[in-house]
């Protein structure tokens, strides 16, 4: 099988500090993927980089078998490439429903998916548990219901690749439940690429796990194996408490 | 924004239209005359608005839009005795090529030096007009004669300096406009511009090539000025360099924020209210400015979002 | 004229015209900066400076040089008294919202202009000089007073650049424009901060209108020019930066000065505008600013 | 004079239906019996209104204050004598802002909001420009004191009309003998870079060349320029006079920088008034002028030989022997324009008094009237000289001043004959459908 999504050589620098250093990287369709590492180790900057939010210094990115690198952020969504941020970054004045009739109406003119706009944002608010809140201004949605919704607009997206980055910080632990059945839901359409500090949901959600430091990958393998490793731990379980 | 029910809002924008409608055959004279002028500018101020109340982007150039318009439709019509449809035509396509070129290099910037880079390529545009003045007539301008003024249609023949023919003209290019705006905002580009506002970087992240879409608003917002320039033009007569001064970029703004920013009607209200504290107070004093600024720092502070955009925060939530 | 002297009387013209807009530019930029206002009334402050240096100075009996120095004094204080109120009467109470600020420094461009030219008249009035002494240069005559002017704005600059450096005035204005928020937290009282900032962004406006009237006249309508370039100075210097304000003062004054040798006048104005127009297109964030924040 | 009509009254738009209907039937009225209709009309002492159009606000407003004084004690003067035809003058003031858009909505409100008789007023050529239409499409005559050359161009139409101040064409083309037999033969003109300035570009050098004198440079200045020093190593070395025209506040910045530049070994220099009216001849800076010569409309000081008209005129407009202000010295008046005021009120009332005007249906009898004029006398009604009229491009030729600075005062030295300043007229506005 072709991987989805690799990298070669994928470099980016910020004046002198190479957040990420020559890195190669595979990721199979159908996986979910978690990349973990120290803060600092580059993880956000790389799942930038594959998003296009960043321009790499050196390297090539290619995703179902084409060459994306210099495509620009907006083109590689369209291919179907979405990217889900860290920091909550919905529309605030916005209500749930435009929030995702955006995504939805996108996939629309792409073609890629059929329809109303919105049989389409209901769905997605549906999945999300959000439907009953479609006109609240997101702004004034709790915490837990802004990361859902955060969510649910990557998923209106229809990706082959969602990339997820620290979804579950801020969750309650009732909320992360939830959250945990909804990413095993996604996975059954989509490649997941999670960036995540929370162990028991990586565990309980990865395949496989990648780990970063000092931009560069010091190891991957399944979840048990990163668990084994001497290396991981002295870089990275070890210096978290 | 919301899908909801389209009903009520084009009521409501119909129902504004057939009162304009209406009020032609009651109103006095003069305010029959003032409110054609009124309307005509207030499409300049819906034009302004595309961009500054929709997408966000505040320009300090949009005097160059609106003379383009003017100059587009005035010079034809005075050089090249073209007919109105032709001069009004040649307006529209003046605004659209100018503002396809001012947006290309002035997207590139956001924010203040956005507004900065349009105000001084109206600067340029302004001292072009009075360094070709022997074709534009500098800044004295030119009158457009009676004589060229008359829309033929078929065998019949409108005289646009009738009070009547004027008011219903500006009517007419008025509700266009006013329905245009409306079905854009309502639409999914609507959305997108809104969203383009609201957090630029994450309409990217949903797949949006946002420099095209503010491209695409500035060319229509561009075009929509060029419209009430190149009518203002035909319909009243005058085509001057003071058109195109920076006092004409910022009265767009002021008339859109006084209306309220992103509301469909918010211009029209707003040029309404200046104009007629401007006409009022003048009566009254020679020192009309000093009342008109005093009312601007009232509104300001008591409607902070505009007459309209206060009206639907408080009241009335579904006002596009 | 041989092009050598035209050259020179070019350069000196430019940076007269550098020195007083770098005095206003930096006001604006300070008010820009620290409190993210688009301060439309700011040429206002300047044409007010410029009348009440005419009324002081008229008031004043005996040498001119008593006048004009109770100008430079005085001007500025009363400017910068009505600016603060201005500013705790209305833009405080809009709690520093971009889009409200717009409009109401608006409606103080009316009320200012239009008190103006009720209570001073429509006229343009002259201030005489402190002195006047003409220095003969081999090719034409220059005023020394216009020489004064440029030594007096840079010596204010550096008085500026010293109080925002090196006080602890200059390092609460910074760390208020730096981030409010955070500075508020620290207990900077962000609040009198702004109060003093606008006040002091329409002295310096005031000082350069009061050093420019004996070479001009002051006039109601005088204040929309210095506004104009102001804003282009500010943002094409880089937000915030002093050093980028002088020189983009500076560079403008020139070219301003020295493209009009080579070209027909307004052709040298349209030229010079879209060059600058351009170079804030390709450099977005100014000469020195930076891209982030 | 008042200031204000009603704003928002609802009543007039009925009101206006009748007087519509009452017009109608005294037409009828009219054709069966005139004489009685004409008789019971004069006796009507409703007041003949009109609309002046103001330079209050914007950069006209000094000009604006003085053409208003003026306007008043012109009214004034002819309500003291009886009025115009048995009726009262009464002046209705609209600030036009000094802007064109804003001048032509003015025009629009006294057509149709104060239904003035005519509207009258103001200097700026944009906004006689920017008003021109309103006035043609409202059909009501539009008497403007501007100077400028648009009316006398044909260019407007055939409402509009300038019989109270020649235009600066005819103005430029009369200073060209003395320029060019007192001054010198190599003129270097400065001018600002706008319309007002080209008629001095286009008009002196073809007038200059008859007189056997040449242009050798023309230096144009930008609009928007506060500082000329710049500009002035253009002017060549083997120039003899510099013949400036500058307009707006800068002016002063100008001539002392002109001062600064030359000390007191300067060509000869000929000025237009228009550079320093409303402005004291003696602020400081100015001494530079010292000897040299302007034009002036009417002059600004008193003169030796000043006719009982012009004392008359200067006493009830309320300017002392120096032209400012009675009791205000600093106070300096704008001469040389706002006898034009004086003038063409004088002229409407003529024009008036000729066509047996009696209300807004008679605009057209008015227009008529006007155009038929042809000659106007010296006298208390034309204080600064006689005038002739050309109906056909409404405009009036009259004579011009040239003065010398001495002395801190303007001493008229030549008055041109209104023969120098007659040129072919570049259309016909009678042709025009009224």
């Amino acid at each position: 099988m072709m991987p989805l999504l690799t990298t070669k050589g994928l470099s980016r620098s910020f004046g002198g500090l190479r957040a990420v250093d020559g890195v190669d990287f595979a990721l199979m369709p159908g996986e979910i993927r978690a990349v973990i590492g120290p803060n600092g180790a580059g993880k956000t900057t790389f799942v930038s980089l594959v998003s296009g939010r960043i321009q790499p210094s050196s390297g090539m990115i290619v995703f179902d078998g084409a060459d994306i690198t210099n495509l620009p952020a907006y083109a590689r969504v369209r291919l179907g490439v979405a990217y889900t941020f860290q920091i909550t970054s919905v529309f605030a004045n916005l209500s749930a429903y435009d929030n995702v009739a955006l995504p939805v109406q996108r996939t629309l003119t792409d073609g890629r998916s059929k329809g109303a706009v919105r049989t389409g944002v209901m769905a997605a608010l549906e999945r999300t548990g959000l439907a009953a809140r479609a006109h609240m201004p997101a702004g004034q949605l709790s915490y837990g219901h802004q990361r859902l919704l955060e969510v649910a607009m990557g998923l209106a997206l229809k990706p082959r690749l969602l990339i997820l980055d620290e979804p579950t910080q801020g969750l309650a632990d009732s909320e992360i439940d939830n959250f945990i059945q909804l990413v095993r839901e996604i996975a059954k359409s989509a490649t997941v690429l999670l960036i995540e500090h929370n162990m028991p949901v990586i565990m309980q959600l990865a395949d496989r796990i990648t780990v970063f430091n000092a931009g560069k990958i010091l190891a991957e393998g399944t979840p048990k194996a990163i668990r084994e490793n001497a290396e991981v731990q002295q870089a990275y379980l070890g210096t978290t408490p | 924004m919301t899908e909801a029910s389209p009903a009520k809002p084009y009521a409501l924008h119909l129902g504004v239209i057939a009162l304009l409608f209406a009020l032609s055959f009651v109103l006095p004279d003069y305010h029959h005359g003032l409110l054609a002028r009124i309307m005509v500018l207030a499409v300049f101020a819906m034009g302004y608005n595309m961009l500054f109340g929709y997408v966000g982007l505040l320009s300090l150039g949009h005097a160059m839009f609106f003379s383009a318009g003017l100059y587009g439709a005035g010079l034809t019509v005075y050089h090249l005795g073209w007919n109105v449809p032709a001069a009004f035509a040649a307006g529209l396509a003046c605004g659209a090529l100018l503002a396809l070129v001012i947006g290309l290099l002035a997207l590139r910037t956001t924010g203040v030096a956005f507004m900065i880079v349009t105000m001084m390529f109206a600067q340029v545009f302004y001292l072009v007009i009075l360094y070709f003045a022997s074709w534009t007539g500098g800044d004295q301008g030119l009158v457009v004669q009676q004589a060229a003024r008359v829309l033929v249609l078929g065998s019949a023949s409108l005289d646009l300096t009738n009070p009547t023919v004027r008011y219903m003209s500006a009517l007419a290019l008025f509700s266009i406009v006013l329905l245009i705006t409306l079905a854009i905002v309502r639409s999914r580009y609507g959305r997108v511009l809104v969203a383009i506002r609201e957090n630029e970087e994450r309409t990217k992240m949903l797949g949006y090539d946002t420099f095209s879409n503010k491209l695409i608003a500035v060319v229509v917002s561009g075009t929509i000025c060029a419209a009430s320039g190149a009518a203002y033009a035909l319909l009243f007569g005058y085509v001057g360099s003071s058109f195109a001064s920076v006092q004409y970029s910022i009265l767009p703004l002021l008339w859109v924020l006084l209306g309220g920013a992103a509301t469909t009607l918010g211009p029209l209200i707003g040029t309404l209210f200046m104009y007629y504290v401007i006409d009022i107070t003048s009566g009254f004093t020679s020192a009309y400015l000093l009342i008109v600024g005093i009312a601007l720092i009232l509104l300001v502070l008591f409607f902070p979002k505009g007459i309209l955009g206060s009206i639907r925060q408080r009241w009335l939530g579904w006002l596009p | 004229m041989h092009f050598g002297p035209h050259l020179l009387l070019a350069a000196l013209e430019g940076l007269v015209t550098s020195a007083v807009l770098a005095l206003t530019a930096l006001g604006l930029s300070l008010v820009f900066g620290v409190m993210r206002v688009v301060n439309v009334a700011h040429g206002e402050f300047f044409m007010l400076g410029a009348v009440l240096a005419w009324a002081i100075s008229t008031a004043i009996s005996g040498h001119p040089a008593i006048g004009f120095l109770a100008a430079l004094v005085l001007a500025p204080l009363i400017v910068g008294a009505i600016a603060l109120v201005a500013e705790r009467l209305v833009l405080r109470r809009l709690n520093y919202n971009p889009e409200a600020t717009i409009v109401a420094t608006i409606g103080m461009l009316y009320i200012i202009q239009q008190l103006a030219l009720t209570f001073y008249g429509p006229e343009a009035r002259p201030v005489e000089p402190p002195f006047s002494y003409r220095i003969l240069l081999p090719w034409f005559g220059y005023s020394g007073y216009k020489l004064s002017v440029i030594a007096t704005s840079a010596l204010l600059l550096v008085a500026t650049w010293l109080v925002l450096t090196r006080t602890k005035i200059g390092l609460v204005m910074r760390a208020t424009q730096y981030d409010s928020e955070t500075a508020q937290a620290f207990g900077i009282p962000v609040d009198r901060v702004y109060g003093g900032v606008f006040a002091l962004g329409a002295m310096l406006a005031a000082i350069a209108a009061v050093l420019i009237v004996p070479i001009s006249q002051a006039h109601y309508l005088m204040g929309q020019d210095p506004l104009l370039l102001s804003f282009i100075v500010v943002i094409i210097g880089g937000l915030g930066s002093l050093r980028g304000t002088v020189v983009a003062a500076v560079l403008i004054g020139l070219s301003d000065g020295i493209i009009s040798v080579f070209f027909s006048p307004t052709l040298a104005k349209i030229i010079a505008t879209f060059l600058v127009a351009m170079v804030l297109v390709f450099r977005p964030h100014g000469l020195f600013g930076t891209a982030s924040r | 004079m008042t200031d204000k009509n009603g704003f928002f009254d609802l009543s007039k738009s009925t009101l206006s239906r009748r007087t519509a209907l009452k017009g109608l039937a005294a037409g009828a009225g009219l054709a069966v019996a005139p004489g009685f209709v004409r008789y019971s009309q004069a006796q009507s002492s409703a007041p003949v209104k009109i609309g002046f159009q103001s330079h209050r606000t914007g950069i006209g407003a000094a000009y604006g204050r003085w053409y208003e004084k003026t306007t008043a004690a012109a009214v004034k003067a002819i309500n003291d004598a009886g009025g115009i035809n048995g009726r009262p003058v009464e002046v209705v003031i609209e600030d036009d802002g000094t802007d064109p858009a804003r001048g032509a909505e003015v025009v629009g409100k006294f057509a149709t909001q104060h239904k003035t008789d005519i509207v009258f007023g103001t200097l700026f050529s944009h906004v006689v420009i920017g008003s021109a239409p309103a006035a043609g499409e409202a059909k009501i005559p539009y008497f403007v004191v501007s100077e400028g050359h648009h009316v006398a161009s044909t260019k407007l139409n055939r409402y509009v009309f300038q019989p109270g101040i020649t235009d600066v064409k005819s103005q430029i083309q009369s200073m060209a003998p003395w320029i060019a037999a007192n001054a010198g033969k190599k003129v270097t003109q400065i001018f600002p870079d706008f319309a007002f300035g080209y008629d001095h570009r286009d008009y002196l050098p073809p007038a200059l060349k008859a007189q056997g004198a040449d242009v050798i440079a023309q230096i144009a200045i930008p609009p928007t320029e506060s500082s000329f020093t710049k500009y002035f190593p253009q002017i060549p070395a083997e120039t003899e006079v510099i013949y400036h025209v500058m307009v707006g506040p800068a002016v002063l910045t100008f001539v002392k920088e002109l001062g600064e530049f030359y000390g007191s070994n300067r060509p000869q220099l000929f000025g237009f008034m228009d550079s320093l009216e409303a402005t004291d001849i003696n602020s400081p800076g100015l001494e530079f002028l010292d000897g040299s010569h302007f034009w002036e409309g009417s002059p600004r000081y008193a003169q030796p030989d000043d006719s009982a008209a012009q004392k008359a005129y200067r006493a009830a407009v309320g300017i002392d022997d120096n032209g400012a202000a009675v009791g205000d010295p600093k106070d300096v008046s704008t001469a040389s324009h706002m006898f034009g005021c004086w003038e063409t009120l004088y002229v409407v009332k003529k024009a008036m008094e000729d066509a047996g005007y009696k209300g807004p249906e008679d605009r057209a009898k008015l227009v008529e009237a006007t155009e038929a004029l042809t000659e106007f006398a010296e006298g208390p009604e034309h204080p600064q000289g006689p005038k002739t009229f050309n109906g056909k491009i409404h405009q009036c030729f009259g004579i011009q001043n040239i003065s010398k600075v001495e002395g801190g005062k303007l001493k008229v030295v030549h008055k041109t004959k209104i023969e120098d300043g007659l040129y072919e007229p570049e259309g016909d506005y009678t042709t025009q459908a009224l």
